[in-house]
């Protein structure tokens, strides 16, 4: 049984890594918290939900909607970051305008979807051909979607490394003054960051759609405090503590029902966050200093 | 006068609803005064309305006395909270904070006392409009009565700059502490009487949805003075009936109407009013 | 305004400080008499900030003893040594930038029973030569020269018996520095003890009755200006470079 | 006002389909206003939106004679309350407060309904809810009822029936732990089966929007249990059943009303075969007005009604009922539904007990291949 549960987590975890990679870039950049990421999520899972109903290819639909769901990064950050950051507004005003997009993108969403739950006509990850591997069990699509988000993250581990573009998010990350200073442009650098951010974020959402055969519009509100104790687990900022932390995540959830606390599992994966936190407040892959407000 | 009267008559329960989420934003005002952007108001307002609930089922204790001792409780429980943040700031501390309010729930959601999802029902409604309406102005009486005081200046030095504070002498720690503490105390206070003006309760009044709306509140009404949390208190509460009324006129009869419009709202607020309703009002005077 | 204690001055004993395993001070000894101005003089890194930090319970020594008459410092959190006396002014200015000037200068006399009267703070700001303007404006809004003054201000409000001056000249045009010159010997004359941390040689020399010189955490001179000058050790070590 | 007597009869001829009175009948001319609290919106959306559609198709119905008002003109005025009970309590206050409204149907949740029904009880204002199914409900005052089975009288039929067909030793159960409506399946399945001596291996609690259940699913499979009783609503049943499948899990599948949609053959597919389904409606059912309901709102809608919208239009042909027999006003409404016996709607011949809960009898469905069917 442990052999099956931990296949479960890595699976559950791939999908929330690649979710909060996205997150954490944006807090990396910016210092803000986008709750709008999951809304985005959302949206991407629908976008490739009707791409795929129009009869375009699974692997099509995934890219265009993360794409789609990049723009929608770019658009987020013009509307309801960017005004802020030219007045210096802080940390709150933007979690409050990020909110605020979120409520908008969920209408708008309810507005073309109605309320009813969108399905795949493929079926979800559970109806595809079952792959037996000693004593566990998976599906070939199960395999496709954890591959996907792998190679989802190694791609972004490449920008990040070897791109000039990369280098640009890094140094504005690292000192935004001091990056403007060497030549960043810091208004592209900070879109770019959000495109990236955001397909990833979408990437996540139309794997998650395809995981569970399933689209709704509240499907981002379980993946957003989740994904905040996922960034908080490896260091906020932190690419890599993102993605260990969503396979850390997805085990200690695993493990906490394979142990027979299902009851308590939200309270054993906040309880996890808050204790780590509290003894090491940058987390596992965080390096660095505390802010103020 | 017989048009208030009819007024009350047919909207009591949202006058009432006005009362409690403004003590709520009040509450979270006086933590983000510090600077410390402390969310677990929900949950310590969560800790107040059972206790408080629970006084009055079980014990058939009277409505004052229960809400002094859920104050009570909830205060000491958000001063054993600021021990293991201490070390926390800004979103980290957001984030952790949050965290706490989900372990309540849970634990909410599994005690039988609670009557977990199911609820608790049957609740004395003796939380009556007066009794809210006194209870907000005590709050903003006492906070007005605290921003003259020497503890009101050193919330804002450690709001400001908490190294320079404690170069004037200000003990960082002990106004962290108070400050959430006295947050506590007042979500206390709007926990209690959200038991006792709404009949029953169950865990999810009390999760990341309520400490959203708190924080909104909060944050477009203006941080900084207490008229600022009110106003926004009365605005996302009265968001949904007011685009209600606006459908109903328009005859804009789609579902996600109201839903944008208040989004659209919020957004609007907060980028044409970064420092809250309130700011706005200021700035003209 | 009368002083809350009586003030014996300021002594540092054999103070050692390291950050991770890192010597930054190591057996510093001085002290800081009532009235006395003493200059800290040194190459960048050579401890003159870690040991401001030191004396204001920002770091705590690894070895040795800061007292204040009979109060040992070097065991007290950074608020209590500020409410025993000790105040100081940073480096990089660290104002309330967020609030009025006034009430800059107010935070200085938190330490005090009585807070600080709108007249109180007119005196103060004008100890510091700062004169004739909107004390309401807030303190980011004002030019450089005019917050490091604000900052002594506020340090002054709460009439310590040690004030600590970190490079209280930085950023000064030359007659706003010139102007400095007889705000720190006012300190002084109020029996204030003054740290006189700087890099401007010529205000070091025109203020303090007594020089210590560090390189790598160590003292390696100390006397009066005209005798630390003349230290061939010195020369080498601080003025050899700078000059 | 005195109310004339009503016709106290069992209609056995089909009530809806013929229209006995039409635009002449007996209230010609009358206007009935009844508030309907539903969450369109929100989290609950996807059971309030059913709701709103089973109240416009019986408005449409009732203009058409199809249901049988007296002629009278019935408006059903269809507010969300966004799944926040703050606004299903406001709502409350404004039906029962406007002089207008003669009954309110809902809310959606029952969560909702014990802070809002208080409201309705302290004005003396008849309500009823149509999904509200937690146990307490109608407890809270006179005024209250309810037209939908609550799950305590529909599992343990469930169990007994699953019992003595299967005749199972062992079970596992599943079910929401912060929902009112899931966390009482769970509490009545563990009753009902431990009742009938069945050993329940484990049992696994999840969260409402939970989409993974593999983690629960894996543990329940190493338990081996013969049967996996399910307290949960249809989007995570499906989901639940869907990845059972997957994991190979061969034990019995049975639930209660959460699962009685066309969304667990639709979604789940072969998986859900077989799986027992205890509930207070069934669409194959061929009451003459069941029959229409289920081809109307298919035609309208584009897919087939749930129980969620089953029930509301039952109780819209309650109130087109008590308004040809008179009652117009909030009073007529509270009396009527007192002294109802039995009324024949698209759930077959209902009732209201003592307690003003529904009197009818649950029926256990079986999931086959694109449907539901009767379980023997």
């Amino acid at each position: 049984m442990i052999a099956q549960q931990l296949l479960n987590g890595l699976f559950l975890g791939a999908v929330y890594a690649l979710f909060a990679v996205g997150y954490t870039l944006v807090f990396g950049v910016l210092d803000i918290l986008n709750l709008a990421h999951a809304a985005i999520f959302t949206a991407a899972a629908f976008a490739a939900f009707s791409l795929a109903s129009m009869g375009v290819p699974i692997p099509l639909a995934l890219l265009a909607a993360a794409v789609m769901a990049g723009i929608m990064g770019i658009l987020l950050d013009r509307v309801a970051f960017a005004p802020l950051r030219a007045r210096n507004a802080g940390t709150l005003v933007p979690l409050i305008s990020s909110i605020g997009v979120a409520i908008v993108i969920g209408a708008v969403l309810r507005g073309i979807y109605g309320v009813d739950e969108r399905h795949f006509a493929i079926g979800g990850a559970a109806a595809a051909p079952v792959i037996h591997l000693g004593t566990v069990r998976f599906t070939t699509v199960e395999l496709l979607i954890f591959l996907s988000a792998i190679a989802l993250m190694l791609v972004l581990g490449w920008i990040l490394r070897a791109t000039a573009l990369g280098r640009s998010i890094r140094a504005v990350a690292e000192d935004r003054v001091a990056a403007a200073l060497l030549g960043v442009d810091l208004e592209r650098t900070i879109g770019a960051t959000f495109f990236i951010a955001s397909s990833l974020g979408g990437a996540a959402g139309v794997l998650t759609g395809l995981e569970y055969n399933s689209a709704t519009i509240d499907m981002g509100g379980p993946i957003e405090l989740k994904g905040l104790a996922v960034i908080i687990l490896g260091g906020m900022g932190s690419v890599t503590g993102a993605v260990a932390g969503g396979f850390i995540l997805g085990a200690v959830e695993t493990l906490a029902i394979a142990f027979g606390l299902s009851a308590w599992r939200d309270a054993i994966l906040f309880g996890v966050m808050f204790l780590l936190l509290v003894a090491r407040p940058t987390g596992l892959f965080g390096k660095r200093t505390l802010r103020a407000a | 006068m017989n048009a208030l009267v009819d007024f009350y008559a047919k909207h009591s329960r949202l006058v009432d609803q006005i009362g409690v989420n403004a003590i709520m934003a009040l509450s979270l005002s006086v933590s983000l005064r510090a600077g410390q952007l402390a969310l677990a108001q929900a949950a310590f307002m969560g800790i107040a309305a059972y206790l408080s609930a629970i006084l009055s089922l079980n014990a058939h204790w009277p409505l004052l006395a229960s809400i002094a001792l859920a104050m009570l409780v909830s205060a000491l429980v958000a001063a054993l909270l600021a021990y293991p943040v201490r070390r926390l700031r800004g979103v980290f501390l957001a984030i952790a904070t949050i965290g706490f309010g989900e372990i309540v729930r849970v634990f909410a959601n599994n005690f039988s006392i609670t009557g977990g999802a199911e609820g608790l029902s049957g609740i004395p409604n003796d939380a009556t409009t007066p009794v809210i309406y006194v209870g907000l102005a005590l709050v903003a009486v006492a906070l007005f009565a605290l921003s003259r005081t020497k503890f009101a200046l050193a919330v804002s030095l450690v709001r400001e700059d908490e190294h320079a504070a404690r170069s004037v002498g200000v003990d960082v720690g002990a106004i962290r502490t108070l400050s959430l503490a006295l947050g506590g105390a007042i979500a206390g206070l709007g926990g209690a009487l959200y038991a006792h003006s709404n009949f029953f309760l169950t865990p999810a009044d009390f999760g990341f949805g309520r400490m959203e709306q708190i924080l909104v509140a909060c944050v477009i009404g203006g941080v900084t003075n207490a008229a600022g949390a009110v106003l926004g208190a009365g605005l996302i509460t009265l968001l949904p009936e007011i685009t209600r009324a606006v459908q109903a006129a328009t005859g804009a009869n789609v579902d996600f109407f109201r839903e944008l419009v208040t989004g659209v709202v919020l957004l609007g607020v907060i980028l044409f009013a970064p420092a809250g309703i309130s700011g706005l009002w200021r700035k003209r005077a | 305004m009368a002083q809350t204690r009586v003030n014996a001055g300021l002594d540092v004993a054999d103070v050692s400080v390291s950050y991770g395993g890192v010597a930054a001070l190591r057996g510093v000894t001085m002290r800081i008499g009532p009235g006395s101005i003493v200059g800290l003089i040194g190459p960048n890194g050579a401890g003159k900030t870690t040991l401001i930090n030191a004396v204001s319970g920002v770091v705590r020594p690894g070895t040795g003893t800061i007292s204040l008459g009979p109060l040992r410092l070097d065991r007290l959190p950074q608020h209590l040594v500020a409410r025993a006396g000790v105040a100081r002014t940073y480096q990089n200015i660290r104002l309330f930038g967020g609030l009025s000037v006034a009430d800059n200068v107010r935070a200085g006399a938190y330490r005090l029973r009585s807070p600080l009267s709108d007249e109180g703070v007119k005196e103060l700001l004008a100890r510091v030569a700062v004169h004739e303007f909107d004390v309401s404006r807030p303190a980011a809004s004002l030019p450089y020269g005019e917050q490091r003054r604000i900052e002594i201000a506020r340090a002054l409000a709460g009439t310590p018996s040690v004030m600590l001056l970190d490079e209280p000249a930085a950023g000064m045009n030359p007659r706003e520095s010139h102007e400095l010159r007889s705000v720190i010997r006012g300190i002084a004359q109020r029996g204030t003890g003054v740290l006189l941390v700087e890099h401007d040689m010529s205000l070091v020399s025109a203020v303090c009755d007594h020089v210590v010189v560090l390189n790598f955490g160590e003292t390696i001179a100390s006397g009066t200006p005209a005798q630390v000058a003349r230290d061939p050790a010195v020369v080498e070590a601080y003025l050899g470079t700078s000059a | 006002m005195r109310l004339k007597p009503f016709i106290y009869a069992v209609l056995l001829a089909s009530f809806g389909a013929s229209a006995a009175f039409g635009a002449g009948g007996p209230m010609a001319g009358k206007t009935v206003r009844v508030g309907v609290i539903a969450d369109v919106t929100g989290g609950a959306g996807v059971y309030g939106t059913p709701q709103k559609n089973a109240y416009d198709l019986a408005s449409d119905d009732i203009k058409a004679g199809k249901i049988d008002a007296g002629g009278a003109t019935v408006v059903f005025d269809v507010q969300d309350a966004a799944t926040d009970a703050a606004q299903a309590v406001n709502l409350m206050q404004k039906f029962t407060t406007d002089g207008q409204t003669a009954l309110v149907l809902g809310p959606t949740l029952s969560g909702e309904a014990f802070k809002a029904f208080p409201i309705a009880k302290a004005a003396n204002f008849p309500v009823m809810g149509t999904s509200t199914t937690a146990e307490g409900v109608t407890a809270i005052g006179p005024t209250v009822f309810r037209c939908a089975l609550a799950e305590s009288q529909v599992i343990p039929t469930t169990v007994k029936r699953t019992h003595g067909k299967w005749h199972y030793k062992t079970a596992a159960i599943i079910y929401g732990d912060d929902n009112a409506f899931t966390k009482t399946d769970g509490d009545i399945f563990a009753r009902e089966l431990k009742a009938a001596g069945v050993d329940v291996v484990d049992t696994e609690t999840f969260h409402i929007k939970d989409t993974d259940f593999q983690p629960s699913l894996t543990r329940i499979e190493s338990k081996h249990p013969d049967v996996i009783a399910i307290g949960a609503l249809f989007p995570e049943a499906t989901k639940i059943i869907e990845q059972a499948g997957k994991l190979g899990i061969k034990a019995h599948m049975m639930g209660g009303n959460g699962l009685n949609s066309p969304e667990m053959y639709s979604v789940a597919g072969s998986a859900s075969h077989g799986t027992v389904v205890g509930a207070a409606w069934y669409s194959g059912a061929m009451y003459p007005s069941n029959v229409n309901f289920v081809k109307h709102y298919t035609a309208k809608y584009g897919k087939g009604p749930d129980q969620f919208a089953a029930q509301a239009y039952a109780a819209a042909q309650i109130v087109a009922y008590l308004v040809k027999n008179g009652a117009t006003n909030k009073d007529g409404m509270l009396a009527g539904l007192k002294h109802v016996r039995v009324i024949q709607t698209v759930l077959g011949p209902i009732g209201f007990d003592a307690n003003r809960d529904v009197k009818s009898s649950p029926v256990i469905l079986s999931i086959v291949k694109n449907g539901f069917t009767t379980f023997h």
